[in-house]
């Protein structure tokens, strides 16, 4: 017999160092748990993340990629979040296109004095991702049928 | 082949008590890399430190993972350390393992799991990572100071004692700004000309100040360090070094009928003029819209009666460059326009006037020699109303949203000064809130009510309107919750102030951000008030929020110490993660210089050997002193030339690959 | 259109004798009547040989880049290809002064393979006629109406207006055409459920074979190096242990042209496998106008990309993910 | 008797999209208001009290009939309060419920003695009847 294995999902989060990672720090230190299936990598900026990178992690098994920034208006380079939210408004709309599940991607804006937000983004954002299973079908555009 | 050494760090309880530290070490040790792995109770301390230390020097380590706090934290701890151990201060990754994964998992064996992708992911970074040397460039030390008014004087005057070279651009002929035209100050209630000017003197005497005044920011290049700045001296039509400032022209010249800038306009000039007689420098200035030789060529009196031989009706304006190492705004602020406020009857009725044409009217060198009267008719007035917060906390969007802060003291100082000069003047004051925080400033309004029996009315006043040669209040008390119709004769207006319309122009040119409200943003509210977050800008005065004389010069003397403190370095090191293009693959297509927020990217035609094609090619070059590594443009480009030193394309698709693993 | 070509030829040879050029970018028969092809000719009794009728589709303006390096080139341009010119011009990829730009008249190129879809064999020549277009097979002649062939990217023609010329043949100008029902598939596509859409993709895709004719073909592909070519990349495998490119190519090659694509269906047309490729680009147009503003890349020379912009009132990117489920 | 206040003060925010709390207590309604005097409530009062959620008491206020929708304190607020509107909001509350109607055709009549204009009684009779 088959053993349903409990899913597991794989989350990344992408943080800019000024706002979201101090963000996600400040939910650490004020101790507000959000799932350990989140794991964050720290860029300097929102716009830093090339679309590739997030299509990347869900070629390589991810089940959901969220973005986080500064504040439009607040960004540490001044602009670079303002870039971020046209790139990543582009990148949502073709996976969605293409058929891909909406709340696999989300962007948010965290500042660091937003603990609090951070854990609640989080905490919302697994669940949605627990609700939609897991991703099978950007990993698999390509497929022959 | 990298050799990684990886430490875990148990902070106490803070990661040990729900990551399995032991066996993070454990596995990270038998991760392909890694030739060494141990863990310590606190890899900050001076001995875990040295475990870091012997470890690299002992297993030859080219890299190292420090599994602990937020690099927000320790990483530039971490970083010294390599460095003391000869590795380069970049070959290290943190991975976060408390803020981000002990503090906020209860399960240990999930924390456990957790701080192993983690550490894993930090591994495939630095497996990536290379040497990156921090560059360095030189300090012009010469600063420049953006406004001549207190804030901009005592700026220059504190670096300028210092030993440093410092310009003030001012943009009016004369220093000197809004305080010069103040009467008294509270609440000391001094003669504001009497401790201002001699700082005027003092900033044209001496030998490391000079003055551009007539002047404006035309162009600004450059970064921290080395800024390049056009100036424009506008042309005076009287050469500034020849002028003696003896006034003879104002004497003879027959165009009087222009607006006294200085008076608030409440008086006339003639089209040559001398601002004001404490006006620094002394020398005379011709309005060229005025001018009857300019605009008609006819007249000239000016320049026959000139012994001095200082007009000059073709001089035209002139641009200078300068390099300077640090910039401080000082560009302070106007009272607000009142056309959108006419309830208040300010533009039909002489009698109503704002508080700063009540500085001008109050003072022996304005237009009425100092002497209280109606400017309708010259009559002396028996009683006065004062307005608070016109224009000021109003979102309607006819006003400011926020409190201008100086007008509750101001206009106390009026109302006790005109109760003492004139006992027979009733005085009334119309008000929301009375706000005086400050040493000294309560007492201060206390007394205007206690001594001088100045009646507060809390209360707003909904319209002006005159009537005969009187005018009528219509406001309201709302503590009787009456509604008050007041007969009076004058009527001042406490009115908001804003941001000078220069600043926002100036703040574009230095990429200095600015809020909704046109004030200069500082780099942090609380602990860099007088810094702007772009480096090499320092904030003084009313520029950055609504200050009063003791606080914009305190933070003048702030703003100066911050650029004593840049200046005295030779060096400045600059950030070593930022972009680069890589000739090879660069297209030329300009999308990275569109989106570079610092005008960081430069192209040239360069002659490329691409494999053997040789070629001149337009492509990209960064200047890494005014890269800020934002990456912007790594994801503008398509074919990846363009990327992010110590943030590489490699290296966040291998911290990706290891977290999905 | 056989004098157009008559014209064009004449006055290419003359340029190139007068001195105002040196070769002449143009079509010339390739191995079946059907398929000409881009070709450089570069002496005034060659361009004797260039081809012009309804069946040069292929958007000569990439080639530019290689080709009109050096000394002064001279390229023929339909009213399409012209966005595709300028946008090489905004991407600084080829230099104004060293081409001289013929705009061609066309209305509309033909698909061979919607003649053979009528059931029409062994064709031999396909010759314009009005409106019509008479088809020689071996088994005789057939009319058929022109409309009916045209190439997929010429049925949804945005424009008969040439952007930028140096000189016209025929002298006379088109216009915009407005009603040009461009969206239409993409608006279908938007309009299914997700999983239908998802199933369209993956049949669609799933045709793929990777032959890069689509990138090769693209007058916004100009990457001296494609990342996919670039084993530095970090996205390129050639192996097949690594799945990214396999997966993920068709997508990150829409992104990279998002804001840059004229939408000249150059993708299409090359498709060995009839992928509907400008389908995707199509997508990303549609967004930019409906978020930011009509934007039509190319159609001057200097113009600054949706996505190398922005304005503070952007929309958030959860506009999309607000527009519900279907 | 305090839900229900909740309640009222709910439906004056979503009758006129004031937010109350936005009035720092200048008092400029009240001093531009010409029916003053006549007003039991006057404008500043009636925000405050909105606020505090004393709706009860404003509708069983002749004051409501008071205001004469002059607008001169909206125009003038510095915070955007909008005081007319809410007093019109608690107007239209008290005559939508039963027998709240102000003006009944009964007394029209009486009021035509040529001196009132015709276009003031329409316009009257209209706002104050529901």
């Amino acid at each position: 017999m088959q053993v349903e294995k409990q899913f597991k999902p794989k989350i990344v989060a992408f943080c800019c160092n000024w706002c979201s990672y101090a963000g996600a720090d400040l939910a650490g230190s004020s101790r507000l748990s959000y799932p350990a299936d989140v794991k964050i990598i720290r860029v300097p900026c929102s716009c830093r993340v090339n679309p590739l990178f997030i299509l990347r992690a869900f070629e390589r098994g991810a089940d959901g990629v969220i973005l986080c920034g500064c504040h439009p208006g607040d960004c540490h380079y001044s602009t670079g979040n303002y870039y971020t939210r046209r790139r990543m408004t582009m990148l949502f709309s073709m996976l969605d296109y293409l058929g891909v599940e909406k709340g696999r991607t989300r962007v948010e804006w965290v500042s660091a004095a937003e603990g609090v937000k951070f854990s609640t983004v989080m905490n919302n954002f697994v669940a949605k991702i627990y609700e939609l299973g897991e991703n099978v079908k950007l990993g698999d555009l390509r497929c022959k049928k | 082949m990298q050799r990684i050494g990886v430490f875990v760090c148990w902070c106490g309880s803070n990661i040990a008590a729900t990551v399995d530290v032991e066996r993070v070490a454990q596995v990270m040790k038998n991760e392909p890399g890694v030739v060494f792995s141990t863990d310590y109770q606190y890899m900050c301390s001076e001995a875990g430190q040295a475990i870091i230390r012997n470890a690299i020097a002992e297993h030859k380590l080219t890299g190292i993972v420090v599994c602990s706090c937020s690099p927000r934290m320790h990483e530039a701890t971490f970083r010294k350390t390599a460095q003391r151990a000869g590795l380069n201060p970049y070959m290290v990754e943190i991975a976060n393992i408390r803020e981000q994964c002990s503090w906020i998992h209860k399960d240990k064996e999930e924390g456990t799991e957790k701080a192993i992708v983690l550490a894993r992911a930090a591994l495939a970074k630095v497996m990536l990572n290379a040497p990156l040397i921090a560059g360095q460039s030189s300090v012009t030390k010469r600063a420049l100071v953006i406004g001549g008014g207190i804030a901009g004087i005592q700026s220059a005057l504190d670096i300028a004692d210092a030993g440093y070279e410092v310009d003030i651009v001012e943009k009016e002929p004369t220093i000197g700004g809004k305080m010069s035209k103040l009467d008294k100050t509270f609440p000391t209630l001094d003669c504001s000309a009497c401790i201002l000017t001699p700082k005027m003197v003092d900033a044209a005497q001496n030998e490391k100040i000079t003055l551009y005044t007539y002047s404006e920011v035309e162009e600004v290049k450059g970064f921290v360090g080395n800024f390049n700045v056009k100036i424009r001296r506008k042309a005076r039509y009287v050469k500034e070094d020849v002028c003696t400032g003896c006034g003879a022209c104002m004497q003879k010249c027959p165009s009087k009928k222009g607006l006294n800038e200085f008076n608030l306009g409440l008086n006339k000039r003639t089209a040559i003029y001398i601002p004001f007689a404490q006006a620094i420098p002394n020398v005379a200035v011709i309005d060229a819209t005025q001018c009857i030789k300019i605009k008609n060529n006819k007249c000239g009196l000016c320049d026959t009666v000139c012994a001095a031989k200082a007009i000059d009706y073709n001089q035209q304006d002139e641009f200078i460059e300068r390099e300077y190492g640090a910039i401080v705004m000082a560009t302070g602020f106007n009272p607000i326009k009142l056309d959108k406020f006419n309830e208040y009857s300010y533009a039909e009725c002489p009698d109503v006037i704002t508080s700063l044409e009540l500085e001008r009217i109050m003072n022996a060198a304005g237009p009425t020699g100092g002497k209280l009267v109606k400017m309708s008719n010259g009559e002396h007035p028996h009683d006065i109303t004062f307005i608070q917060c016109v224009g000021s906390r109003d979102i309607s969007g006819r006003g400011k949203c926020y409190c201008s802060k100086i007008c509750c003291m101001y206009t106390a100082k009026h109302a006790m000064l005109i109760r003492d000069k004139y006992p027979d003047v009733n005085v009334h004051v119309f008000y929301i809130d009375v706000r005086t925080p400050g040493k000294n400033f309560d007492e201060f309004y206390r007394r205007a009510v206690e001594e001088y029996s100045v009646d507060y009315i809390k209360g707003q006043v909904g319209k002006v309107y005159p009537e005969g040669d009187h005018l009528v209040v219509q406001g309201v008390d709302m503590l009787a919750n009456e509604q008050i119709i007041h007969k009076t004769d004058m009527v001042v207006l406490a009115t908001a102030i804003e941001p000078d319309p220069t600043a926002r122009k100036i703040a574009s040119m230095l990429t200095a951000s600015i809020d909704t409200n046109d004030f200069i943003t500082e780099a942090h509210p609380k602990l860099r008030p007088v810094e702007s977050p772009t480096a090499g800008i320092f904030l003084s005065g009313v520029c950055q929020g609504p200050k009063d004389i003791p606080e914009t010069v305190a933070q003048a003397g702030a703003a100066a110490v911050k650029v004593l403190g840049l200046l005295s370095k030779d060096k400045l090191v600059t950030n070593p993660c930022v972009s680069q293009s890589n000739e090879l693959l660069c297209n030329g297509c300009s999308m990275c210089q569109n989106v570079c927020p610092y005008g960081a990217i430069g192209y040239e035609d360069k002659l490329i050997n691409d494999h053997g094609i040789r070629e001149t090619r337009r492509v990209a070059v960064v200047n890494e002193a005014l890269c800020q590594g934002c990456g912007a443009c790594t994801v503008t480009c398509p074919s990846g030339a363009m990327d992010l030193k110590g943030f590489t394309n490699k290296q966040i698709m291998a911290e990706v690959d290891a977290i999905c693993k | 259109m056989q004098e157009i070509e008559k014209t064009l030829r004449s006055r290419c040879a003359e340029l190139i004798n007068n001195g105002t050029c040196d070769k002449v970018i143009a079509w010339d028969r390739g191995e079946f009547f059907y398929d000409n092809s881009p070709a450089t000719f570069a002496c005034a009794d060659c361009a004797q040989k260039l081809v012009y009728d309804c069946f040069c589709g292929a958007n000569l303006s990439k080639y530019l880049i290689q080709y009109a390096k050096e000394g002064k080139t001279a390229v023929l341009l339909k009213p399409c290809d012209t966005y595709s010119f300028n946008q090489l011009l905004t991407e600084h990829r080829i230099s104004r002064e060293n081409i001289y730009v013929i705009g061609v008249g066309c209305d509309g190129m033909v698909d061979i393979d919607k003649i053979r879809a009528m059931g029409i064999k062994g064709i031999t020549a396909v010759k314009e006629d009005g409106e019509d277009l008479v088809v020689s097979t071996l088994y005789g002649e057939k009319t058929v109406k022109k409309a009916d062939c045209l190439l997929e990217k010429c049925v949804s023609c945005k424009s008969k207006k040439h952007y930028v010329f140096d000189e016209l043949i025929p002298e006379a100008d088109g216009e915009d055409v407005k009603e040009n029902g461009r969206f239409d598939m993409v608006e279908k596509l938007e309009a299914m459920t997700a999983e239908e859409r998802f199933e369209f993709w993956q049949e669609q895709l799933s045709k793929c074979i990777r032959c890069n004719a689509c990138r090769n073909a693209c007058p916004a592909c100009t990457c001296r190096k494609c990342v996919f070519d670039n084993p530095h990349s970090g996205v390129a495998s050639k192996a097949n242990a690594d799945s990214f490119e396999e997966k993920m190519f068709h997508i990150v090659r829409a992104f990279h042209v998002a804001g840059r694509c004229t939408d000249c269906g150059e993708c299409s047309r090359v498709c060995p496998q009839n992928i509907p490729l400008h389908l995707l680009n199509r997508k990303f147009i549609k967004e930019i106008n409906e978020f930011y503003g009509e934007y039509q890349a190319g159609e001057t020379a200097d113009q600054r990309g949706p996505l190398v912009n922005y304005t503070t009132e952007d929309a958030e990117p959860t506009a999309v993910s607000d527009r519900g489920d279907n | 008797m305090h839900n229900n206040s909740d309640k009222q003060k709910d439906q004056v925010f979503r009758m006129t999209g004031v937010d109350t709390r936005k009035c720092m207590k200048c008092g400029k309604c009240s001093a531009s208001c010409p029916s003053f005097n006549e007003m039991q409530y006057r404008p500043h009062q009636f925000v405050d009290m909105v606020t505090k959620g004393r709706i009860e008491e404003l509708m069983a206020s002749p004051s409501i009939y008071h205001c004469l929708s002059c607008f001169a304190c909206v125009e003038r607020c510095p915070r955007g309060v909008e005081p007319a509107v809410v007093v019109e909001a608690i107007r239209n509350l008290a005559e939508r419920k039963q027998g709240g109607t102000y003006f009944s055709p009964d007394e029209v009549p009486e009021l035509i003695d040529g001196t009132v204009p015709q276009q003031a009684l329409v316009s009257a009779f209209r706002k104050y009847r529901k």
